[in-house]
């Protein structure tokens, strides 16, 4: 049996998808077959408006529809704090959390040479302009050893600045029992405690 | 009971999360390179272990169906956080990759594993990790069968050759070099790094202004013999002298 | 932070996929944001195409974008042998199995009073007409209860008609050990077992 | 800090049983430390006492403490049906699934070139002298290649002897979707489709 | 079919043990019937000898084989220094990740009103007795809700004494991502993040 | 496609890891009180999510073979972070252990939802928890079909009892009761709980002196009502005058 070229097309397509393998694009191409034509249609719509109407912002490189993203256009947000985080997703968990109303900047990557990633290929040079003395930056980078590379990366460039670095905890994740966590994030946690008693 | 787990103890040479949150690394083990997937591992205390340049003890899983092995455990044996300074991290990457190119699966060489984690040691710990990265990507080829020819001129054969093969990374004779020939100090190391040991050469590094030279042969030779390697890219500003391509 | 529309309406659109839940469908939208333009619309014009290219077969009701399915198309298929499924996805498995060389016939869904789902709601009459005295009809519907109760049900339906019926094994999966099969299947693998004796 | 000795030797001993892993048996050493007495006292006395009292059946190596095992005992079990296994656990897998009344013949594993394991090594010689012709002989083992291969090695024995010999039926798992299958054990489930017409 | 009492005494004791299923005791239980008489007489010898020999340190709580626990006893260690723990294990962990070098205190369980542990229940009032102002208490209990509870109450009680109190850090495991991290945790992450200029 | 899964949102009011690493979970919902398990979730994001107090969104999973559904996803919906201090911590924790006995698997009641979350916040906020604690869990028995007979003596029936009942909890007369009439404050809420208004309790709180005599009555009267509850012995010293005891 030959399948139809527009499914097989279909399916194609879908399992380029990441975390979609071909099993799961076949299941997803029969799903769609089933939906109502305007169901589709509505899809496809959003696909190509999200492609049109998205760019990332000129200063902080998150992304927008507008001229400027709804952070940096936002005057109420602490002017002077930048968090740098490696991708647009960690700008909304980062938000979810409620915990911050400063700036950010984006990086798009980290640093990593043996994937062929040098600072050159990042957003980073755009930061320093950003600066100015008494400003808090914040590397939020992850805590992988290419997250903590680019991190002491962009404190050497910053320090010379004038502006504050800090960097995000390492330690145990909230709701954690000792005997769970690795080695390693215990013997940051130990050695990042902090005092308690004024 | 059928076993199908087997105990491993490597040095993470490649990490990758796919979009699902498994971690998928490339262990160089003393019984060989060994590529293996943590299953949703990103979410859980393997992410930590299973960190780039960890020295990690795992459990292994290969049942006859998947074509990778599953990593069922982990306990990190070493660590060495000072891999990510921006002086050492880019000579991490490029002997992780040197070492991944070098050596294939199914090899068992407890000598590649433990060069490859003593340069790691080195980059980490030596003042000067450039020079430990020269000395042992050299070494590393070496061990791997890819050893420069250094008594012959690697175009004509003529014996002592002492000018630069701006294309193999080699050595040429004058005749077959356009270039003057290399300094003396830079070529008794590029005549001498195969055979003479690690130590001796650490003893005797070269000066910095003599080094640019030896990263053209290396890259040269590397390109030829192995192909393309990434981290040449961010190492490129360090042939012109300074540290990090910023 | 407000998030853009166009990424709202992607993101949300994404996460009514079956199989993709919030946090996939984040990744999702960030992931095709940035892929290049082109790649985009192609993903778009495939689901479009399609959706208008592809029906059903009229005799079968397994999926295609000419008149008849490639499987009623082909002359060579055994015709007195007709396998019974559920969805066009089934035709798909079956057909990887390489061990099936007759026609199909697609039911999509089984039968599921607590989901509303009767044998009206299914294409199960349309199969009566297509049996002659002789043929084989496989019943191949799931090992669920339901898929169960539909292979019984029709099963009475063809019964009458002379035509011989016959049923999927059920069994121990190939590559399998008898510790981790439950009893269920176990009992069924005993009380189906095969002579293999002359 | 040193561990004492007595908690290290604990920690190691569970760690070698298999499926417990270094951290388990860690986390099963101090369990056990915060039991009372008694129950220690009771667990090492099961192990002892197993060990002491239970050998294998001299009939069909099923295990038991008594001169027979029970099966073998009851002279109400089918004496004209053998079903073969490879383990002491698929006794009782099959006992559990209710649907068996004959006798057991226990391999103690497979044939295994690989890992050394030829016919000599298992119980397999042992079951020519129990068959009489007219009897028929279930081959249990596995769905592996290598419980298939034992299988086949077994049917060219017990053949020449005038035994039936079947084997348990391979197919889909009760409660599964075709979609779920693989293409091997789906081409099984349809090639051993068994007749529900009379 | 009946089985040996002694197998099924085995498997039920076995199935007792935290984290052993009913399946795993069956599986055990055949792999220890399977293993040489010595084997079983040393793992019975070891469970005998561990509950004979080990005992809570009369100082810190911690297990050991001797008056008092080798962390005690060393006078290497920082004795200005008390890290305070739930349970035995997770001194292990603690000295695993080799940051630690100063002395314990085992409460031996979190507070819990709802599961009948007051304060009272742990080993909480003979650790004021070890301190001395100048001293620092790290409270390295969980990251639960009981287990912040616990440090807190403990922080209440400490600080009278003149003594320093430390929490072990919250944040992000090392190798982590922020996508995968939860807002919780990243909203403690960033607000303890840590400057890394002078 | 068929679908088993539901996504409900509710109170974590009990939680418990396995040996193996799972935590089981019992939620308040508006739909009702759930048990579910998220395997492996202690080590990963779902340990921080499903803590304790907390009120999350769970994606559940329930085949027809396990009793306990799955908890695939959770977000976070709230947190009440002060909840651990331990001013505030006992009267959470018996205010859970009510609820979970309280109210069964199968009953949807968004007010009994209501009412829990409510109790919580108000022991989180406000300056007063121990008196939030005493109207929240008498609001919660009423709304359970427990409230205290309070217009007769619970023993004889005659009307206007003033009296402790130091066995039931409820209100005696003078002839049934060896023990003093109940001062005329205390009296006045034992009697109108049930029936007036959160807000109106909360306006008007007892006096600290005459709060051990209602500790008294509500344990008594949930002990033999109800059934035994942990989180008393924690609070068994705050009868007596402290708040928490030590
Ligand atoms: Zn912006
Ligand atoms: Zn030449
Ligand atoms: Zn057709
Ligand atoms: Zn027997
Ligand atoms: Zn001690
Ligand atoms: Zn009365």
């Amino acid at each position: 049996m030959k399948y139809p070229p527009s499914l097989v097309a279909l399916i194609r397509e879908l399992s380029r998808l990441p975390g979609i393998g071909p099993k799961s694009a076949q299941r997803l191409a029969f799903y769609l077959f089933e939906q109502p034509r305007e169901d589709i249609e509505r899809l496809a719509g959003v696909l190509l408006d999200a492609k049109r109407e998205l760019h990332t912002c000129p200063v902080c490189f998150n992304i927008t529809d507008a001229e400027l993203c709804d952070v940096c256009a936002d005057p109420s947000r602490q002017q002077n704090l930048i968090c740098v985080v490696e991708e647009p997703g960690d700008v909304i968990a980062i938000e979810k959390s409620g915990e911050y109303s400063g700036l950010y900047h984006v990086l798009h990557g980290v640093i990593s040479p043996m994937n062929g990633v040098g600072p050159d290929k990042l957003h980073l040079k755009a930061l320093l302009p950003r600066l100015t003395p008494g400003m808090e930056v914040i590397l939020a980078t992850g805590t992988t050893v290419e997250g903590e590379a680019t991190a002491m990366y962009l404190q050497r460039l910053i320090e010379p600045l004038g502006a504050t670095v800090s960097r995000i905890a390492y330690g145990l994740p909230v709701g954690g029992a000792l005997e769970y966590a690795d080695e390693v994030t215990l013997g940051r946690a130990l050695s990042g405690r902090q005092r308690i008693t004024k | 009971m059928r076993s199908r787990s087997a105990n491993r103890s490597g040095i993470v040479m490649r990490r990758r999360v796919t979009p699902a949150g498994d971690i998928i690394v490339t262990l160089l083990t003393p019984q060989g390179k060994i590529k293996a997937i943590a299953r949703g591992g990103v979410r859980g205390s393997q992410a930590s272990r299973l960190n780039l340049f960890h020295h990690v003890g795992v459990q292994l899983y290969q049942t006859p169906q998947a074509d990778l092995a599953t990593v069922q455990q982990s306990v990190l044996e070493g660590a060495l956080p000072r891999l990510s300074e921006p002086e050492r991290h880019p000579y991490a990457h490029l002997l992780s990759e040197l070492a991944d190119a070098l050596f294939q699966e199914g090899e068992f060489s407890e000598q590649a594993f433990e060069l490859y984690a003593g340069a790691l040691r080195g980059v980490s710990h030596h003042p000067d990790p450039e020079w430990v990265t020269l000395v042992m990507s050299y070494k590393l080829l070496s061990l791997a069968g890819f050893a420069p020819r250094s008594r012959q001129c690697a175009r004509c054969a003529a014996p002592d050759p002492a000018h630069p093969d701006p294309l193999g990374g080699q050595l040429l004779c004058g005749a077959c070099s356009s270039q003057p020939p290399h300094p003396a100090e830079r070529l008794e190391f590029l005549r001498e790094v195969p055979r003479r040991s690690v130590r001796a050469l650490m003893d005797q590094p070269l000066p910095a202004e003599q080094r640019p030279g030896v990263w053209r042969s290396l890259e040269r030779f590397v390109t030829v013999q192995i192909g393309g390697v990434q981290s040449w890219r961010s190492l490129a500003s360090s042939l012109g002298g300074e540290v990090v391509s910023a």
